[in-house]
């Protein structure tokens, strides 16, 4: 419904840094998830577009209005909190229905919508509780439930799924789908798994805290295949997909690379160092032509329906995923083999992506 | 008599705030030395001495040897409870008391009101005083001088009269009178020596005084002579300040010494801070004069008495009566008079140190009083609950009840109370 | 944790102070509530005489109506007072620490200095507030003196004396509230007074009800400053229970009378606490 | 909303407080005034604005009789009876904080009896009581009695601040190897130190100005501050320089320890550790 | 290092139960993982290990001793808070070391301790902040790093890691393996995460809350593979495996059984109706021989390394799970095949598990 525009935004606390030079525009109806490994500053955010932080310096409008003075109840966001801030002295029915009875909205209507949502996110059951007499899941549908019925122009979720099971998480992630289809709000959504944010956001904000990366914590703002595909840096490579993707030195040789006793061609200005990386998916194993390397077998993962298998190689370790089907004993030999097109190459210097390879 | 007799004791003297007390301090030192017991005094604030004092002298440990004490029914009570040593064995006896120390020097008056049982043959001392207070007329000679034509109004009703005339021209600035109103037992003295002067000659025996006809159980608080003497006290009141109904002591002398009123009517221990240049706007313009009379042409009044007493629970009795003796003889009475202005012994009135310390109004005028005064005191349990019946008799004059009805009540209220 | 057997060790220290400095006098003064003695002459047993005669006199009746007077409104102003002040100070940031401590010092003056200096400041001529209403065309009226303005007056300089301890309670009452609940709050659009009536009010609760409690006790037994200002005038406009029972034990001697008047009183004010403790099932429900 | 909008809503505190502070503080500054001034001048009115300071009602104060030493009377006596209110209301608080032990209500319900007990009706008993095992006119046994009043004072407003402190640090203590005592020293008392600095402020100013009691139980080694100061009320007059002098020193000692205190009040604790 | 037993056991808020007549053999030195519906009794259930809970009945042992009038402090039990309980008056630093500093350890040794810890779970930086100033996943490392740092005989983990992003997750199950194998503590860890549970745990407990099942909680416990492989019921079948298990109703047919066109053999006596099971990795498209059902191509999701695709069929839709290489488009129609081997078996009337196949 609103777009929301965050420009040159510099947070801190004290004298540290948090927040620095942020740009971000979303736009009106956008679906955005944000990730980045703990304490880069994904809630920070949040709260600075919900108004509860105030910015050192930087623009932030909502719809087409700079809201940097606008008191937060102004702001048509409604926020699920990562630590649920539930009121602790009300019912969950009170909890959910607090901003409608403070909008002094029908008690028919009030109620009616209350078991609505109360029916969605399974609480049915435990309106008349307060959060003391819940378990930690049920609180967060509570945070989740107050949220939705408020159907705000932008919702900010923060991990709002954390703590619920796999079933219930798919179930949540369709109804917040379907809500957003149907709402037409704008939705900023932090999470930390992988399939929430590859399955859900029309794009994906790829965060970094600042001192690892100095100048500013956006890496990179993309759909997901973007953000899987084409990482920006080494930094998202390394973030996004789990296990995540094999990187190894590689260095210029001949106008290509080599690494290992595998040679690339490259075209253009080859960095002397450069970082090669490759998904595990993509490591074929005993398959496909061309140069391969020896890897032996050194552990292996059953998630169920995949298996993990870990390579010592003369490269370093390396993780390959297969369908639950392949088997190899722990020792055994295999070839490893690195589609061209599959490899991802990066200035090891800057960490940033070079897309020279023909 | 042998004064080093109690030679290394060490007596406690209980001791309440008062310009006696103060001067006393200089002194002490020479009775040490002259008697080589050692004296701890311990002085306390007024409102906080009475009930000290009281939980002191009754308990069962000793706490004070000396101490000082209202001679009215507080003295009469502690009496009763035989919290109080007599004095009479020692007066009596040669050995312990100075040839020369002259009891009979005291006003007849000021002993009996010290005398229990009351009216009984051989009653014994138990207090002997050590100052004293007229209720007397002080007045601002500025004021009187401007609005008056410096002329001091004669009867209670002139003086009323000339108050309210004062007030009314003053501008809310300056008013006609200034007296305590605030509901308090501790109005009972200034109260009673005004009904003393409405009751004029006529006699008031203790321990009833005039609110009694010889009988507890025949209260007159509705006699004509009372109501008329609450009504002086209410249009007093009535002619000093707004708030005068919240008036204590402090507050009415405070007044009154800032050059805000004409006339203040207490007792006479008020006079000698009048004088003092450090606290007072008015020093040197304080005239002193008997109460004006409310019939006839003598001004009737009350007195009232500090005095001091041995506890019985004190373990050092001669000596505190060493104590007792040397600060009541003749000399010190007067020494100490000078600060109180009102030393009880007839024989102060005639020392000439005495007199000269003190202003000539002041001493006429309460040596003129001196002559028409009674006590102020009632010996009864329960007294000072009575008290607060005739003080409320008092506000309601002033808030326009009429004085006969207001004392029909008050006698109702005192049969219920007494009963 | 209910398995902590140790737990009642946690009582006991302050069981032992209470009993030794409770039982004694509570019992004590039952005791005398029976009797007629005047302090150091025989005592007298005259069963309830004593309540009968304070409840049919008019003494203690009119006592009791100020009492409740006084306190119902000292109690009701001081609570509001120092809940706003507390709420609009708690928004300070620089300047709080000075601020409280200036707020409370009225507090730390005793009794009697409050009452001489609210009598000097009172006085209707020479005093300093009908001054100062003069110089703004006011004429103030006799405070203290007159019966429609004693009590009011009394209530005032209660509010002056003691709302800095509603306020200083409730101040870090307010600081140690969590802070999620406020920021879920405002999102929601809560107005001010609706995050107060909804949110502070209902966490600050617990916390209120016991400020609330010890101040209706205090004021019940309100005595220094009607002691050292009207002295229960004029008229008895002002008399309250304490005074009276000051009066009746240490001016009249009557230590029987002066006990039937605390322990009426103190079934009284019982009789509130547990009616309060009766009605609040749920005190101390936690998140 | 404009700047300037935000800005007033920034400073409409900041106005409330100035009231508040002239209020509270005038009647103040005005003893101190009276302390400064010629007693003519100090009642004179209008006003003397204008005036060069008498100092000499300090020194005179001070150096009154027993004033200095039931100064120190009386900080020994809030001290001793702040520690032991602590040391009993502090676990009491906790125990009572607990829905299901034996005997809550009624100790609570004690607990107020005790604060109600008017002064005057037990300070006979205990006058003879405390002669009888020495304790009359001592300050532990002024700090005993006061316990009447701080006690449950204490333990009612901790019970209050603690019932905020979620149990489930109390849980993580516990199974961190903290017996009950641990838990109430290092977890409660901690968190609820705004609540504590509030009640030992108002513990000790009011023992700092408690009268009655202390007229009655103690006689001189004991004496207190307030009595001390009552003692300028004179017979016939009052010493209204050196007894405002004296009303402004005791603050002193009070006003001090608040702002100490304070800084617990002030720095509060977002307790943003439990979900 | 300890056994963990619990016997028949009951719990319940006031009169609503919530765990009821539990049993659970945990082998010394076992890691063990919780897994369950949100609100199923499994934070209770620690609770009750851990002593800060006391069940209506029953008997829990630790080590060889029953424990149930044991005090929590002497258990020897250190628990990681689903809601962290952190001591916000503490710096990091104290949290950690709080229960070293109550048994008086050397200040040299808790430093170093704490320093190694801090290193471990990410937060040297942070150690000297408070709680309050923390970001949600560090807050949630500052709990896992008190527990870890008191080598406790028995560890209990409340979902220790939901708040991390996959990076630091995968790091930190690798650490708390690592300190599995290096203490030989008992582990007992809950998890909303399906990886976590398969890769983590000894064997796992399937937990289902009362309501559904009426009679105890406790649905399956076994490896990670019998879970996965051989669920014990339909509760479980459903419950592990993200996406879930399809599930579509089969009916009895002459000695076998019959779901869409395709039937398959059955010895021994044959349910009347019967629920037949198979997980989307397991269903092949347009590949392999046998009977097939056809599909309509109706959504797909790219998780990045996988794609999950959603056929509409005439038994109800099915999920099937591919490597990111495959491709179909929407609304075309696939060959489903489901190997015999690889479908689950279930009594539709009880839901428990049928291995009567040849
Ligand atoms: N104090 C309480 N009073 C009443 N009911 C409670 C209380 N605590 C928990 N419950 C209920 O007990 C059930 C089990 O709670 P528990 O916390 O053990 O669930 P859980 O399995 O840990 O769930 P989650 O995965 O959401 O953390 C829940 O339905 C909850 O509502
Ligand atoms: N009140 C505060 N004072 C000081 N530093 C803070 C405060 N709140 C957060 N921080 C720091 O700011 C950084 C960013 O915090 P933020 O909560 O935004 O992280 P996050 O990205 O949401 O992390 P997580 O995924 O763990 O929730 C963290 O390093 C945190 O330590
Ligand atoms: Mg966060
Ligand atoms: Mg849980």
């Amino acid at each position: 419904m609103s777009a929301v525009s965050l420009q040159g935004i510099d947070i801190s606390y004290g004298s540290v840094d948090v927040v620095r030079n942020l740009d971000l525009d979303i736009k009106s109806g956008e679906f955005v998830v944000f990730v980045g490994p703990s304490g880069c500053g994904k809630s920070t955010t949040l709260r600075l577009i919900a108004g509860l932080e105030e910015g050192r310096s930087g623009r932030v409008s909502i719809g087409d209005k700079v809201v940097n003075d606008v008191d937060p109840a102004k702001r048509d966001v409604a926020m699920v909190f990562q630590n649920y801030a539930l009121f602790p002295h009300m019912s969950v029915a009170d909890n959910i229905s607090f901003g409608m009875r403070l909008r002094g909205e029908p008690k028919e209507k009030i109620r009616a919508n209350v078991a609505d949502v109360a029916r969605m996110v399974g609480l049915s059951d435990h309106l008349h509780k307060r959060p003391g007499a819940l378990s930690g899941g049920q609180r967060q549908r509570v945070a989740l439930a107050r949220a939705i019925v408020r159907k705000p122009a932008v919702f900010l979720f923060d991990e709002p799924l954390s703590n619920l099971d796999a079933e219930f998480r798919a179930a949540m992630r369709s109804e917040l789908s379907r809500l957003h289809r149907e709402l037409g709000s704008t939705m900023i959504y932090v999470t930390h798994d992988q399939v929430e944010a590859m399955t859900m956001g029309d794009r994906i904000a790829v965060l970094a805290p600042l001192a690892q990366t100095g100048h500013s914590n956006l890496m990179q703002f993309g759909t997901p295949e973007e953000v899987y595909h084409r990482p920006a840096n080494l930094f998202v490579a390394k973030f996004i997909g789990s296990p995540p993707m094999n990187l190894f030195d590689g260095r210029a040789d001949e106008g290509g690379i080599r690494f290992g006793e595998i040679r690339l061609p490259m075209e253009g200005q080859v960095p002397a160092a450069i970082t090669v990386g490759v998904r595990p998916e993509h490591v074929l194993l005993n398959t496909g032509e061309g140069p391969f390397m020896t890897g032996t077998v050194e552990g292996t993962e059953n998630l169920g329906h995949e298996k993990l298998w870990f390579f010592a190689t003369e490269i370093g370790r390396i993780v390959a995923r297969t369908p639950d089907t392949g088997n190899f004993r722990l020792g055994e030999a295999v070839n490893l083999r690195f589609p061209a097109e599959r490899l991802h190459l990066f200035d090891a210097a800057t960490g940033g992506r070079r897309e020279a390879r023909t | 008599m042998d004064w080093k007799q109690q030679s290394g004791q060490e007596i406690t003297v209980l001791l309440s705030e008062h310009p006696w007390t103060a001067e006393l301090r200089k002194h002490v030192g020479a009775f040490e030395a002259e008697t080589g017991i050692k004296v701890k005094i311990d002085a306390f604030a007024e409102d906080l001495y009475s009930d000290r004092m009281n939980l002191a002298v009754r308990s069962a440990e000793s706490v004070a040897d000396v101490y000082m004490v209202q001679m009215d029914s507080a003295l009469y009570t502690q009496w009763e409870a035989g919290a109080v040593e007599p004095l009479t064995p020692y007066l009596d006896d040669a050995a312990k008391t100075d040839a020369a120390y002259d009891l009979a020097d005291y006003p007849e008056g000021f002993r009996a009101g010290a005398s229990f049982p009351v009216g009984q043959p051989d009653p014994q001392l138990y207090a002997i005083p050590i100052s004293f207070e007229a209720y007397t007329l002080f007045y601002n000679k500025e004021l009187v001088e401007k609005y008056l034509g410096g002329k001091v109004p004669a009867t209670m009703d002139e003086l009323i009269a000339a108050a309210g005339d004062i007030s009314a021209k003053g501008e809310g600035k300056i008013f006609g009178a200034s007296m305590r109103g605030k509901r308090s037992a501790e109005l009972v003295d200034t109260m009673t020596g005004i009904v003393l002067d409405a009751w004029g000659s006529e006699p008031a025996s203790l321990p009833y005084n005039i609110w009694f006809d010889g009988d507890w159980s025949k209260p007159r608080f509705n006699d004509p002579r009372i109501a008329k003497g609450l009504s002086y006290y209410a249009g007093l009141l009535k002619a000093g300040p707004p708030s005068a109904l919240s008036y204590g002591w402090e507050d009415a002398s405070r007044f009154f010494s800032q050059g805000n009123a004409a006339f203040f009517v207490d007792a006479s221990v008020f006079g000698p801070g009048f004088e003092d240049a450090k606290t007072s706007a008015i020093a040197g313009k304080v005239g002193y004069a008997p109460l004006p009379a409310s019939t006839g042409d003598i001004g009737y009044s009350g007195h009232w008495s500090w005095g001091i007493s041995i506890a019985k629970n004190s373990a050092k009795k001669d000596a505190a009566w060493l104590f007792v003796q040397w600060a009541t003889n003749k000399k010190m009475t007067a020494a100490l008079g000078v600060a109180t202005g009102g030393a009880p012994r007839d024989s102060s009135w005639a020392d000439a140190d005495y007199v000269k310390a003190l202003d000539a109004g002041y001493v006429a005028a309460v040596k003129t009083q001196m002559q028409h005064t009674r006590p102020t005191s009632v010996f009864r349990q329960g007294w000072s609950d009575v008290v607060l019946l005739v003080v409320d008799a008092i506000h309601q004059i002033y808030q326009g009840t009429a004085p006969e009805d207001a004392v029909a009540e008050l006698q109702t209220n005192v049969q219920d109370t007494l009963e | 944790m209910h398995r902590d057997k140790h737990i009642r060790w946690l009582i006991a220290p302050a069981l032992l102070l209470l009993a030794a400095g409770t039982l004694y006098p509570v019992i004590y003064a039952g005791y005398l509530s029976l009797l007629q003695w005047n302090w150091g002459s025989e005592a007298k047993f005259v069963g309830f005489r004593n309540f009968v005669r304070i409840l049919s006199g008019t003494g203690f009746p009119k006592a009791l109506f100020n009492t409740f007077y006084f306190a119902v409104f000292a109690v009701v102003i001081e609570t509001l007072l120092g809940l706003g002040l507390a709420l609009a100070i708690n928004r300070i940031r620089i300047g709080a620490g000075l601020i409280r401590t200036l707020m409370i010092l009225p507090l730390m003056v005793s009794g009697i200095a409050v009452s001489l200096i609210w009598k000097v400041m009172l006085d209707p001529t020479l005093g300093i507030v009908n001054y100062l209403l003069s110089l703004v065309g006011i004429v103030g009226p006799a405070w203290l003196g007159t019966v429609p303005t004693a009590m009011p007056s009394i209530i005032m300089i209660d509010t002056w004396w003691q709302t800095a301890f509603t306020f200083i309670i409730l101040s870090s009452a307010l600081k140690s509230l969590p802070t999620e609940p406020f920021e879920a709050a405002r999102l929601e659009g809560a107005t001010p007074f609706q995050t107060f009536r909804h949110v502070t009010l209902p966490m600050l609760k617990p916390v209120l009800i016991t400020v609330i409690i010890f101040r209706t006790i205090d004021t019940l037994k309100v005595f220094d400053i009607i002691f050292g200002t009207t002295g229960g005038g004029p008229l008895r406009a002002t008399e309250s229970v304490q005074t009276l029972a000051y009066q009746t034990a240490f001016k009249s001697y009557k230590f029987g009378e002066s006990a039937a008047i605390a322990v009426v009183f103190s079934l009284i004010i019982l009789t509130l606490c547990i009616i309060y403790l009766m009605i609040d099932t749920d005190d101390g429900e936690k998140a | 909303m404009s700047a300037s909008a935000s800005f007033r809503r920034k400073l409409w505190p900041y106005a409330v407080a100035v009231v508040a502070v002239a209020v509270s503080v005038f009647p103040i500054f005005w003893i101190l005034t009276i302390a400064l001034k010629t007693r003519v001048d100090a009642f004179a009115m209008p006003p003397v604005w204008f005036f060069s300071p008498v100092w000499e009602n300090f020194g005179k104060a001070w150096s009154a009789t027993g004033f200095s030493g039931a100064f120190f009377n009386s900080l020994i006596v809030c001290a001793l009876g702040n520690i032991l209110a602590l040391a009993a209301g502090i676990p009491a608080a906790y125990y009572l904080n607990k829905r299901h032990v034996p005997g809550r209500r009624t100790i609570l319900i004690w607990l107020l009896i005790s604060y109600m007990l008017p002064e005057f009706l037990f300070i006979v008993p205990m006058y003879v009581l405390f002669q009888s095992i020495g304790l009359y006119d001592t300050v532990i046994g002024l700090a005993l009695i006061y316990q009447v009043f701080t006690l449950p004072f204490t333990i009612w407003l901790l019970r209050a601040f603690f019932a905020d402190i979620p149990e489930a640090l109390a849980e993580a203590a516990r199974l961190e190897g903290a017996g009950t005592w641990r838990i109430v020293w290092t977890i409660y008392v901690p968190i609820a130190a705004p609540g504590i600095a509030a009640t030992v402020i108002l513990n000790s100013i009011k023992m700092w100005n408690e009268l009655t009691i202390a007229l009655a139980l103690t006689f001189d080694k004991a004496q207190t501050v307030t009595l001390a100061v009552a003692g300028f009320r004179g017979y016939a007059s009052i010493d209204w320089g050196a007894m405002s002098a004296a009303s402004i020193i005791i603050i002193l000692p009070m006003a001090l320890f608040a702002i100490l205190a304070q800084r617990r009040i002030v720095q509060g604790l977002s307790l943003g550790a439990v979900k």
